[in-house]
């Protein structure tokens, strides 16, 4: 397969995540969007990792050294995201992300 | 500079206007401590200043007997300005002819009326700070005759302006007076700026302030323009004009100096004789150089028109001080138009003459009304047995002003009278004739009016018996400028008057000595102005004495008396009904179209450029409020307009920003594609 | 066959993309996103990232995935949600067809010299882990890594544990 | 030359001394049960004063730690900057009104943990380093705008930061897999040369300018890596957060976000711009590198124009000064637009000035907050009599803000404009000085509640905290000192740009 | 701080007062008499510096730069801490530190925060006298915003019922101008080869032609324009809206009806000035090709002020609204006389900076005394107040006919050379000035008329005639009044070389 189409995947899966947290009315597919787009960066990595595959095993393996920490990155991040999210939800007793809007203009 | 005269000369002359100025100082920072309130330093200083003057005059007289050109120039004896060389301003001293006359006659008329003041102003709340202002009044009258240059001049000028403002406010809690003199500064100063005009212009374009130096330097510009006056000169000539019919209260500016009389009675002598009006007239005459033969014209038509016309409002007023202002309104018609027509001497003459024997009436008219407290000429009537001297010099006053041969005024209105004629006679056309016909009119009626003014309060029966019965005599420091003054207006013209002053004025720059046909016609022309004269004169008195003295039956015998005047006799009752069913009517009517014309239009104008500037002001206030503090306010507004846009983006709600986060990261990256 | 794999791969994850974004259902939502997950770690399988995948499998699915359930079941679905904006319809419509474009044209200009298939991937798993041992290549990342997750642990822990209620705020009067 | 290990751990010793201080405040807190909460601040206040010493004994000559930690004046400049700030935030922790009593260890961890990203951050041009130093303060930053846990407000400040910050990471990171993909490397040092067409690609061996040959994929790349930075540094459009984050978050750990998270945010903006774009890169680099200029001028534009205009509605002291730092991200960024070493000295000397006149303000508005309950610009009527002190300090700040003379914030400011104007951005020294003149309609509105206005009688007046006033008294003579004789930070501006280009 | 060794004597008197200010600082609050007196003793320390200066050192032969130190400030960015004086500045300077001198008494009426107030009247002192004295750009722009602040809280802390909205409005005017200002120091500075904000060598190069903007724009053009054009416009503006010329002037009425009797003094005589001083030191000379071809531009300015601040002035009820109008007016033969560059009218627009400065600042103060006897100025509520209060009627009288240019006072002078200065160059305008100068009489006769004269209003018959104090704050200003009315040279003496200067700059 070329290159350019795993690139294309990737494209996709991180519009759908930017669709995902902008367009959908819970907190939860809000971190499921950011999921998305992690995974879409992480798709890039390894197609270039793949791609470097004949220029050493450092320089092949950059992109996937990458997606790894990215993976841990996104653990983290899910696991503040979620703490965030019931704590809002705790004290809003709503789940919706329109509803905590106390702070506005 | 003339043999004899030098260092010592220099010193007594500038002496001349600076006693009264030290004076001035003296008086309003310590004056009010020091005995009699201080009033002695003044008087003392104008004492001096008017024996240095009348020794200087000689010392003219004696040492350079009848010399037209004589004159004596100290320029730059104080740089004001400094500059390069022609530009700068300094004070200096010119002394000829014109000024020596000037200075004597106006340090003695001043000196006078300081020293009635004392008796007159006696007990004033402000006794001492009005003997300073006079002093400064002096100063500046007495600088402004001896100045060399428009500078000099023209501060000596706004000083006595700034004088007359005091002194007429002199009793500022009557907010009659307050109101005059408001207006009397107010209304010189439409005429300074003009002056101030003037001599921007002749400054720019001949590079000096210097009298001498630009009677020299009109000849050259007039050769340059092919001997016509170029129209930047004939300008200058005319404002500078403008500043001499604010000050010497010429039609249309001329309504300030009756309100005037809302000061005491030495100020107005002062104004009315020595100083301010008598500026103007003297300013004419240093700038006659600069009057192209049009603006001449104009000088002319101004004098005299004024002159009738006020002597026609003089005729119905009352008030013993409000016809005396309107007579020197017309007397110094006379003299502008007199200078206008180039009698220049003639016209000069009437202002010397003029100063005595207006001096001497008002203070007069300031002795009777220090004895009866009112001004009002139907309350008198009889005073002449109260007040013997006072009446005794007034009356010789009186006849001078009317014209009665032998008197001052005969001599110089006759002067005046002469060269009308002779202008009107040499140019005959309406125009020019018209100068001449005002004059003789209205010298008729200024017997007239004079005469009545002494009739109703010294002749007859007293009017009003308390104040007849408390009329006194005044003390002799008030009566003794009288007598001066009745002296001179009696002998000024014999004396040395007439044939001074046209040697005098053979000496005028922009004089010109008639020659040939010109000079025939006006020996022919004096000598049917003598006539003239007389006969108006005549007949005003004439008029006065049937009208107010002998009534009706006295009327009769003066018909009988004087055939001569065979019409007059004959229509005896006739003129007195013509007069008091058509003239009376007719010139009440005048008079009133005239002070409607005067209170509406004149006035209007000058008082009502406070209201014409509130209508500016109230217009640019608006504009201030909304449009200039509006800009200011729509940029606030915008901000807040830009304020409630932002609102609209911070919605609160977090989707939303990561939308628009997308979307300007969406337009970023477009923008950068694009370029 | 790879050409399969890779529509098949690509497939479920995008397909799973979709329906997790379109399902009117938050737990349908969030099973489809289990097989973008899935597709993903395919395709790192298909692109010889045999460790990655295995690493996908096992903290995506296992780990973030759960996490997002638990959410779920601590919370409470809007009965609103169940509507989906026609916001993401246009979004998606838009948005996807364009970033294929972009990643296409982006694709075309890097490589285009050299466009075409893959070099041949190269056994790595081993290699992957020794990586990080090499004083010049990962440790940092590798221990700051751990920071991050310390971090966020106890983060997390202080949000989500439950105190006894707060003393009112002092209030200076 | 190759360094060794223990010298390499010497170089990055701050950090190392900021992350155990950091668990050593949470440790300790523990085992004193949250009793002893000033303690635990005193820790942290050590450990910063720690790594603040070994910042300063550190070897002046550029070096690289564990091949992709930059250590090298620029560096140490940011991050004395940041333990400066956290220290401060610290003092202002202490007496902040709305700091929970319980959880003081949380918040030190989590504050010199953000500290911790925030150094490595502003040392490094490795994409990977750069991520998760990103993510490690974000996460921390994250939970510290939340860290009021009673407080609705805090809670939704928190969630809007996640989200935001989430979103924009990850396409931050999309990005620069692109910018990966492009060139082979991690190291931005490196790019900059593969990108020219310079040096090979290590993946393919060929080398191109792929400025010309890859131009849109570049610029994608760039812009939605630059997202990423806008974001931290609150530039228009990608400021949203800010005014809700800063208003809701406890003023201490605003004051952090505004300044030392937005200051290492800079840091590595310019770091990594300097180490893309360097100046002679090529044809391709030098037009690509002018493009982003005008991008970035617009952005500045944009951001100090919309910060402003949206300061002027504010009530709240904490939202205006969030708008108005947005608005000093557009001025700081301004510098960066000029895309030059002057322009990029600006930028820094700008922080600079902005570290004293905004944490003065954060400082004061702490104590206001304290002595009226709340933080409305209306309940400061005439309290500048009451406190006499701190609202001459406040005065002087806000001068600065402003950028008059004789302040520091208008000599940052005056340097900016040249710097811009010298780089062929006219225009955008005189949007800049229109906005000036728009921030005095609010800054003010501070001096006039404090001195115009008739006093209320409602307002106690607290003495404040000794070490805030101090700190007060410090931040104000930096401020009007610092404006008369910016010499010595200008030199050090100077220096360390020079070392990054 | 090498340079504090090399401290000269301009630089005490502009720091004098700033030590004053430290000094006031440190005394208690509760120290009002000490406070005053430390105040005044500062600004007559200054003040007597000053006059030393003027008598003694300085060559008033010479139209170059005097007592000039120079010592590198910000290095690297050519910033100097660079000051001097010519014939130019030094009057000014003189005036300046007078007016301090007589506005301390007339704050002694101050009862709020009596240490805030002289601590920022002294710093203000020190801002106006640095202005002044700079000779490099950067420290003039300096010295000029330092000014802004403590005007900004004199005018809305001490000041009237409005103080709020004056003190915004004075703030946001000014500040607008200044910013102007900066970009066009900015653009100066980079356009200067080489970079230079030395104003002498700024204005070498602006009159060599070489400040054209082809360093800094393609061809020197903007948007059609030269960039000396825009270099003058913005400048221009900068400096108009301090002096304040039509259409920048609304915050003038404003700021001086609201501000505190002793603030009005110093805003009207001297703050004002700092527009025209900048104009001559910086605007024209450093922009002289733009300035020749907005000349009648800037006389129609001129005109329009004189005319339209007179036509303003007397509408006004309020008296000091009246003045602060007047102001507005005087100002207008500056611009004109400016505008007209000749010999003449430059030197009469600077006298009339000075003139305006002094009697100006005499009627504020007498409208100070009134409103603290009456605690209102509406002209129309009093009346004859020359009968209880004769010596203030006096000192009024002199005010007024000084401002309204009276011959043998100050006024006079510096409005007859402006205007017949110019005449040369603007017959009409002048013949329509003039018009201003009747309207000025007239206003200020009308209110004179009905404030002292008339009839007594009886709610004022018991009203104190003016006290020794208040002597003492007008007594130097109308000795000034009179002086500079009658020797003017020694003043003119002082300027001329140095104007003959700036007209060698401007000289096309």
């Amino acid at each position: 397969m070329s290159l350019g189409a795993y690139l294309a995947v990737a494209a996709a899966l991180f519009v759908l995540g930017l669709a995902m947290m902008i367009a959908r009315r819970n907190l939860i597919y809000i971190l499921m969007g950011i999921e998305l787009i992690l995974n879409a960066a992480n798709l890039n990595f390894v197609a270039f990792s793949r791609h470097a595959a004949n220029a050493g095993t450092e320089v092949a393996l950059r992109g996937q050294v990458f997606a790894l920490i990215v993976i841990l990155l996104a653990v983290a991040e899910a696991a503040v995201a979620l703490a965030i999210v019931l704590h809002v939800f705790r004290l809003f007793d709503s789940i919706r992300p329109e509803d905590p809007d106390l702070l506005r203009e | 500079m003339p043999p004899g005269f030098g260092h010592a000369d220099l010193l007594r002359l500038a002496a001349i206007p600076l006693l009264p100025l030290v004076a001035f100082f003296v008086q309003t920072l310590l004056g009010r401590f020091g005995p009699r309130k201080g009033d002695w330093i003044p008087v003392l200083a104008l004492g001096i200043a008017a024996v240095l003057g009348v020794v200087e005059f000689g010392k003219v007289i004696i040492q350079k007997p009848w010399d037209p050109a004589f004159r004596a120039e100290w320029p730059g004896l104080f740089d004001w300005i400094p500059g390069a060389a022609g530009a700068k301003a300094s004070f200096g001293i010119l002394y000829d002819n014109l000024s020596a006359t000037m200075t004597a006659a106006v340090g003695l008329v001043a000196f006078l009326i300081h020293l009635f003041s004392v008796g007159y102003m006696h007990g004033d709340r402000r006794y001492a700070s009005f003997f300073a202002h006079l002093s400064l009044f002096s100063f500046g009258m007495l600088g402004l005759v001896l100045s060399d240059n428009f500078v000099s001049f023209f501060v000596c000028w706004e000083v006595m302006g700034l004088c007359s403002y005091l002194l007429i406010g002199h009793f500022s809690e009557k907010p009659s007076a307050a109101a005059a003199c408001k207006k009397a500064f107010l209304t010189t100063r439409i005429g300074d700026v003009c002056l101030f005009l003037g001599i921007a212009i002749l400054w720019t374009r001949l590079g000096t302030f210097r009298f001498t130096e630009l009677w020299e330097a009109v000849p050259r510009v007039l050769a340059e323009n092919g001997g016509a006056y170029p129209g930047w000169l004939v300008a200058a000539g005319l404002l500078i004009f403008g500043g001499a019919v604010g000050k010497s209260a010429q039609f249309p500016l001329h309504v300030w100096l009756p309100d005037a009389m809302e000061g005491p009675t030495p100020v107005s002598a002062m104004i009315h004789a020595a100083t301010m009006v008598a500026a103007g007239v003297f300013l004419t005459a240093r700038a006659f150089l600069f009057l192209s033969p049009e603006a001449r014209l104009v000088v002319a038509l101004v004098g005299s028109f004024t002159a009738i016309f006020a002597a026609t409002i003089g005729i119905c007023q009352t008030d013993i001080k409000r016809v005396l202002a309107y007579s020197t309104v017309s007397q110094l018609g006379y003299m502008i138009a007199g200078i206008g027509v180039g009698g220049i001497a003639a016209g000069l003459f009437h202002m010397i003459t003029h100063a005595t024997f207006k001096a001497c009436l008002f203070l007069g008219s300031g002795s009777v009304i220090h004895a009866v407290h009112t001004q009002e000429m139907p309350q008198m009537g009889g005073l002449r047995r109260r007040m013997p001297i006072t009446y005794g010099t007034m009356l010789v006053s009186t006849l001078a002003i009317a014209g009665v041969p032998l008197f001052a005024g005969f001599y110089s209105k006759d002067a005046i009278l002469g060269s009308v004629l002779a202008h009107a006679m040499e140019r005959r056309s309406l125009v020019d004739a018209l100068p001449a016909i005002f004059l003789f009119v209205a010298a008729g009626m200024t017997a007239f009016y004079m005469f009545r003014l002494l009739i109703l309060t010294f002749h007859g029966a007293p009017r009003d018996r308390h104040a007849f019965e408390h009329a006194h005599e005044s003390p002799p420091v008030m009566t003794i400028p009288l007598f001066i003054l009745a002296f001179f207006a009696l002998s000024g013209g014999w004396l040395f008057g007439r044939s001074w002053f046209l040697q005098l004025g053979k000496g005028l720059p922009g004089m010109v000595e008639p020659t040939g046909h010109a000079a025939e016609v006006e020996h022919e022309a004096h000598g049917l102005a003598l006539g003239g004269s007389l006969l108006a004169a005549g007949l005003g008195i004439l008029l006065a004495f049937a009208f107010y003295q002998w009534k009706k039956l006295s009327a009769a015998a003066w018909a009988q008396r004087w055939g001569a005047v065979h019409r007059c006799v004959k229509n005896k009752y006739y003129v007195d009904e013509f007069y008091l069913a058509t003239v009376v009517p007719l010139v009440l009517g005048l008079t009133a179209v005239q002070r409607w014309f005067d209170v509406r239009i004149v006035d209007g104008l000058v008082d009502g450029a406070g209201a014409l500037g509130r209508l500016g002001a109230a217009i640019s206030g608006w504009f201030d409020r909304w449009v200039v503090d509006g800009a200011v306010n729509l940029v606030g507004w915008l901000t807040q307009l830009w304020g409630g846009v932002a609102r609209l983006f911070q919605t609160g709600r977090i989707q939303t920003y990561v939308a628009f986060g997308v979307a300007g990261a969406v337009a970023a990256a477009a923008l950068v594609l694009m370029a | 066959m790879e050409r399969i794999a890779f529509a098949l791969f690509a497939a479920v994850a995008l397909g799973g993309g979709l329906v997790a974004l379109f399902h009117r259902s938050i737990v349908h939502s969030a099973f489809a996103l289990m097989a973008t997950f899935l597709g993903v770690s395919g395709l790192f399988v298909l692109l010889g990232a045999d460790f990655l995948a295995v690493v996908q499998l096992l903290i995506y699915v296992g780990g973030i995935l759960v996490l997002i359930l638990f959410g779920l079941m601590l919370t409470r679905p809007d009965p609103a949600e169940r509507k989906v904006r026609r916001v993401a319809f246009v979004l998606t419509a838009v948005a996807v067809p364009a970033a294929l474009l972009v990643g296409k044209i982006a694709a075309a200009g890097r490589w285009a010299a050299e466009e075409g298939k893959l070099p041949e991937p190269q056994p790595a798993a081993r290699e992957l882990g020794l990586l990080f041992l090499l004083k010049d290549a990962y440790l940092i990342p590798f221990e700051l890594a751990a920071f991050l997750l310390t971090v966020a642990l106890v983060g997390a822990v202080y949000l989500a544990r439950q105190t006894p209620p707060p003393p009112p705020p002092e209030e200076p009067r | 030359m190759p360094s060794t290990y223990a010298e390499d751990l010497a170089r990055i010793l701050p950090e190392t001394v900021l992350a155990l201080g950091a668990c050593a405040a949470l440790v300790a807190d523990l085992l004193w049960r949250g009793r002893e909460t000033r303690r635990v601040g005193w820790i942290a206040l050590a450990s910063i004063a720690a790594s603040l010493l070994a910042l300063l004994r550190q070897d002046p000559a550029p070096a690289i730690a564990f091949g992709m930690v930059t250590v090298d004046g620029f560096g140490a400049l940011f991050k004395v900057f940041v333990a400066a700030t956290l220290a401060v935030v610290v003092l202002f922790a202490a007496s902040a009104r709305e700091m929970p009593r319980h959880g003081a260890g949380e918040f030190y961890f989590l504050l010199l943990s953000a500290g911790v990203g925030a150094f490595f951050l502003v040392s490094t041009t490795n994409l990977l380093l750069l991520v998760l130093s990103l993510e490690t303060l974000g996460l921390a930053s994250y939970v510290l705008a939340g860290f009021a846990k009673g407080d609705r407000r805090s809670a939704e400040a928190a969630l809007k930061y996640l989200v935001f910050g989430a979103a924009a990471t990850g396409v931050m990171l999309f990005g620069l897999s692109i910018l990966f993909g492009l060139t082979g490397t991690l190291e931005a040092r490196e790019m900059a040369g593969i990108l020219a067409g310079k040096a090979a690609d290590p993946a393919t061996g060929i080398a191109l300018d792929r400025f010309r040959a890859a131009g849109p994929a570049v610029a994608i790349a760039v812009v939605l890596a630059l997202v990423g930075f806008g974001y931290k540094v609150s530039a228009v459009p990608f400021h949203w957060w800010a005014p809700d984050v800063y208003e809701g978050a406890p003023t201490p750990v605003t004051t952090f976000l505004a300044v030392a998270s937005k200051g290492a945010a800079f840091g590595a903006l310019l770091r990594f711009g300097a180490a893309l774009l360097p100046p002679g890169g090529g044809e391709g680099a030098t037009a690509f590198s002018g493009k982003l200029g005008h991008l970035l001028a617009l952005l500045s534009a944009l951001t100090m124009t919309f910060g402003n205009l949206a300061a002027v509605r504010q009530n709240n002291l904490k939202r205006l000064l969030a708008y108005s730092s947005i608005a000093h991200a557009g001025y700081t960024l301004m510098g960066v637009a000029a895309m030059n070493p002057a322009g990029f000295e600006a930028s820094v000397f700008y922080l600079f000035a902005y570290y004293f006149m905004n944490l003065g303000a954060f400082g004061a508005v702490i104590y206001y907050a304290r002595s009226t309950g709340n933080e409305d610009i209306g309940s400061l009527r005439g309290l500048g009599w009451r406190a006499p002190f701190v609202s001459v300090c406040v005065v002087v700040f806000l001068i600065s803000l402003v950028g008059i003379p004789p302040s520091i914030g208008f000599f940052g400011k005056y340097y900016l404009f040249m710097a811009a104007w010298d780089s062929g951005l006219g225009w955008l020294t005189v949007v800049a000085a229109a906005n000036a003149v728009v921030s005095l309609f609010y800054y003010f509105r501070i001096a006039k509640a404090l001195y115009l206005v008739p006093e209320s009688e409602a307002v106690a007046y607290h003495r404040p905290v000794p070490a805030l006033a101090a700190l007060l008294g410090l931040l104000t003579v930096g401020t009007v000192g610092l404006g008369l004789f910016p010499k010595s930070i200008l030199a050090a501006c100077a220096e360390s740009v020079r070392l990054i280009f | 701080m090498g340079w504090l060794s090399s401290i000269d004597v301009l630089s005490w008197i502009v720091f004098l007062p700033t030590f004053g200010a430290l000094a006031i600082l440190l005394l208690p609050s509760a120290a009002k008499r000490a406070i005053q007196r430390v105040a005044f003793g500062a600004a007559l320390l200054a003040f007597a510096l000053n006059l030393w200066v003027y008598l003694v050192p300085f060559d008033r032969t010479k139209g170059a730069m005097q007592l000039v130190t120079e010592a590198n400030w910000i290095p690297g960015f050519d910033i100097f801490y660079r000051v001097g004086v010519d014939g130019i500045s030094l009057p000014l300077l003189l005036l300046n530190t007078l007016l301090f001198v007589c506005a301390v008494p007339a704050s002694f009426t101050i009862e709020k925060g009596v240490k805030g107030y002289f601590a920022l009247f002294l710093l203000l002192e020190t801002g106006v006298s640095g202005v002044f004295v700079s000779l490099d750009f950067f420290l003039f722009y300096v010295f000029w915003e330092v000014m802004l602040l403590p005007m900004y809280f004199l005018i809305g802390v001490w000041g009237g019922p409005r103080r709020e909205y004056a003190a915004i409005k004075f703030f946001l005017y000014t500040l607008v101008g200044s910013v102007l200002m900066l970009v066009a120091l900015v653009a100066v500075y980079l356009d200067a080869q080489p970079h230079t904000f030395s104003i002498p060598k700024l204005q070498e190069l602006a009159q060599r032609g070489a400040l054209d903007g082809r360093h800094l724009l393609e061809n020197g053009i903007l948007l059609g324009l030269p960039f000396q054009t825009w270099l003058f416009a913005f400048l221009f503006i900068g400096f108009a809206i301090k002096v304040p010329v039509f259409p920048f002037h609304t915050w003038l009425p404003d700021a001086h009806v609201e501000a505190p009797t002793p603030i009005s003094v110093i805003l009207a005589g001297i703050l004002l000035k700092l527009g025209g001083y900048g104009m001559l030191r910086i605007n024209f000379p450093l922009a002289p090709q733009a300035f020749h071809d907005a000349g009648t531009f800037l006389a129609v300015l001129g005109v329009i002020n004189i005319v339209y601040g007179a036509f303003v002035a007397m509408a006004q009820t309020d008296f000091k609204k009246l003045v602060a109008y007047s102001s507005v007016s005087h100002m207008g033969y500056m611009l004109l006389g400016f505008a007209a560059c000749t010999t003449w009218s430059v030197n009469g627009a600077m006298l009339q900076m000075l003139t305006h400065g002094v009697s100006s600042a005499m009627l504020f103060l007498i409208v100070g005394v009134v409103y603290d006897r009456a605690h209102h100025r509406e002209i129309a509520k009093f009346g004859g107040l020359s009968q209880r209060m004769p010596l203030y009627f006096g000192l009024s009288t002199l005010g007024i006919f000084t401002s309204l240019g009276l011959p043998g006072l100050a006024g006079f002078v510096s409005e007859a050379m402006a205007l017949a200065g110019s005449y040369e160059r603007f017959p009409t305008f002048v013949m329509i000035s003039v018009i201003g100068v009747v309207i000025t009489a007239a206003f200020f006769l009308w209110t004179i008329q009905r404030v002292f004269l008339g009839p007594l209003n009886e709610k004022y018959a018991t009203l104190p005639d003016i006290s020794a104090r208040e002597v003492v704050s007008q007594a130097p200003l109308a000795v000034l009044c009179v002086a500079l009315g009658i020797f003017p040279v020694i003043v003119l003496n002082w300027q001329g070389p140095a104007i003959a200067e700036f007209l060698r700059l401007l000289a096309r």
